[in-house]
């Protein structure tokens, strides 16, 4: 401080006043009041001025020069905040009961609750039915003319998009499916090397069946 | 020894320095590059001939002052003396290993290259550092982790479920498939219900289960197994079997319990 | 890039992906890789052109825009360091001994214990080494592929930060060390001639290596 009192220097000019100030307030842990900044800067500053001129040149900026109480500082433009947030997208496989669900609406639409529950032989949860919708793969259908008026499910057009289908009439029908060898059970890779080919015939139906659970676990 | 090698007062008062304070030096290749420094000249330049007489004397007023000395710096002391003979003596062609002058090169690299990797550390540290010339954001904004589930099916997965539940009465606890073998318990199962209905004597091979008789295979284990759970029923007391002489036909009667 | 031409959302405009970046760059005292940029910012951005605009746009003023290995951070301007006072850390004296291995390991990296001891012409104490890793300025490399397959020492990104460097090539004075042979390891002479043609082999591939993966590379 002594040597500022000494010196026999003039003020720097504003220009570079005004990148003092920048870099102070960059660095500070706290917000910083003028006396503080002219506390450090050289004799004779005028970090006042510094400190407008500063804001002129963050407007519009991705931070700005915002006043805090008596002191200044450097915060994110508020329109920038969702920056701050880091997304870590994760993908998931639906879960068995979801698929099925969906596979029933897409095969029996429209379809209500009960008629699922049925072919599915368990009761479906709310959870699963309202997943469905959130994802936008299913929506509710007109109410059925039967007694109780149950609402039913059907697919919607961002179901197809997903399964790359025109319609759901171009969903493979049970002869096509197995045809395609979509029922016999294949064992997962790997295991089929293992097993001598009569085994496999018989024991398809265990494999095949922990292969679709797998993912899910 | 060699003190008398020893002439120049610089490297003497460099050599009495290094003794004052021998620990402050990092080992025989510092004090080599202390030395050296008294010769002011290219390490390349050195001589190492001077450089190695400088260390011995160095050695020896240790020795002199009663300092301990690591093993280091004598282990460095052996190795300059043979160097220093073999640098003196004329080359003996019979000898192998390393001529003198390969030695010496050797050891001025050694000290070029500590010597370039002292300035090269200091001028690191002289550099403009964070957290003392330049640095970092002082208000830092916390960034919250955001975990978002997207979730995936494939049309394969669709297709498979659907099948899958179509299929759904196919399907059965794992098994393996023996389709021609006929169990006891099966007999047994089947047997026992009709079992205590049979009052008069008959053949077993009259229980064989329905389709089992025709096919050879299938007749031998449907026997097999009808005979071993009819010897069960017997041990039960539920049934009593007999045969009129070796291979004449086995027949069974239930017993209904009435005679205990 | 397919992905993008195939995103319903525009990216937004290069102005405001250079705010973005601005904003996150403020935010963080450690520097944040293009990847971290895109994982936060709208999808079909390009944080890596934004952050060039970024830079020249901080040319010459308080706080710049620097570049620390594979990453990149906002940092006061180091003539301006005299007004930090009060930031200042204080920072643990380093000895000799760690200012020297330091060196070594930033000039020769990836390079062993015993190549350092063989530089530094005595022992590398435990306490060096682990000082130096616990300023997190070195780290564990890859093991050398020679007999006992040493582990070796490398600097960290921290330790560019630290010193201000871009990359490990911009060590001062590395060319003319490598010009000079200096950065070579050389075996003493008779060590060669003792081990015989299979070491040499051996060591000629170290040296390879270490010419390869060296700061310069």
């Amino acid at each position: 401080m002594a040597e500022r009192e000494q010196s026999l220097f003039e003020a720097p000019p504003m220009g570079e006043q005004e990148r003092m100030v920048e870099a102070m307030l960059f660095a500070s842990a706290e917000p910083l009041t003028i006396q503080q900044m002219i506390g450090r800067m050289p004799h004779g500053s005028e970090p006042a001025e510094a400190v407008q001129h500063l804001r002129r040149r963050y407007e519009g900026r991705g931070v700005q020069v915002v006043r805090v109480g008596e002191a200044w500082a450097i915060r994110t433009a508020p329109d920038l905040g969702f920056l701050m947030r880091e997304e870590v997208v994760e993908q998931k496989k639906l879960s068995r009961a979801a698929i099925e669900t969906l596979a029933i609406i897409a095969y029996h639409q429209p379809v209500t609750r009960a008629e699922i529950e049925e072919i599915r032989g368990v009761s479906v949860s709310r959870g699963t039915i309202d997943q469905l919708l959130e994802l936008d793969w299913i929506r509710l259908g007109r109410r059925k003319m039967t007694p109780g008026r149950p609402v039913t499910f059907v697919v919607t057009p961002a179901f197809l998009d997903h399964f790359g289908l025109e319609t759901p009439r171009d969903l493979p029908g049970l002869r096509e499916l197995r045809a395609a060898g979509l029922l016999e059970n294949r064992p997962p890779p790997g295991t089929e090397a293992e097993e001598g080919p009569q085994a496999d015939d018989s024991q398809g139906d265990m494999f095949g069946e922990e292969a679709e659970d797998g993912p899910e676990s | 020894m060699e003190e008398s090698n020893v002439t120049s007062i610089e490297a003497r008062r460099a050599a009495e320095a290094l003794i004052v304070d021998v620990e402050g030096y990092e080992g025989p290749l510092d004090v080599l590059l202390m030395l050296s420094r008294t010769q002011k000249v290219d390490l390349r330049q050195i001589s190492i001939l001077a450089l190695a007489e400088q260390y011995l004397a160095f050695v020896e007023e240790a020795k002199a002052l009663r300092i301990e000395l690591a093993a280091d710096y004598l282990v460095m002391a052996a190795w300059l003396a043979f160097l220093k003979s073999r640098l003196l003596l004329p080359p003996d062609p019979a000898e192998e290993g390393p001529s003198g002058e390969e030695l010496a090169a050797h050891l001025a690299f050694q000290l070029e290259r500590l010597a370039a990797m002292r300035e090269r550390a200091a001028d690191l540290m002289a550099r403009d550092r964070r957290g003392r010339e330049f640095f970092a954001r002082g208000i830092t904004a916390d960034v919250t982790r955001v975990r978002r589930i997207t979730w995936t099916a494939s049309l394969l997965d669709l297709m498979q479920a659907y099948a899958r539940l179509q299929t759904k009465g196919e399907f059965r606890p794992f098994v393996l498939d023996r389709e021609s073998i006929y169990t006891m318990e099966e007999a047994l199962a089947d047997l026992r219900p009709i079992i205590g209905a049979q009052h008069s004597w008959s053949d077993i091979s009259r229980f064989l289960p329905a389709g089992w008789a025709e096919e050879p295979k299938k007749r031998r284990s449907a026997t097999a197994a009808t005979f071993a759970a009819m010897l069960e029923l017997v041990k039960e007391g539920r049934a009593e079997l007999r045969q009129g002489e070796t291979f004449a036909p086995i027949e069974v009667r239930g017993k209904s319990g009435r005679d205990g």
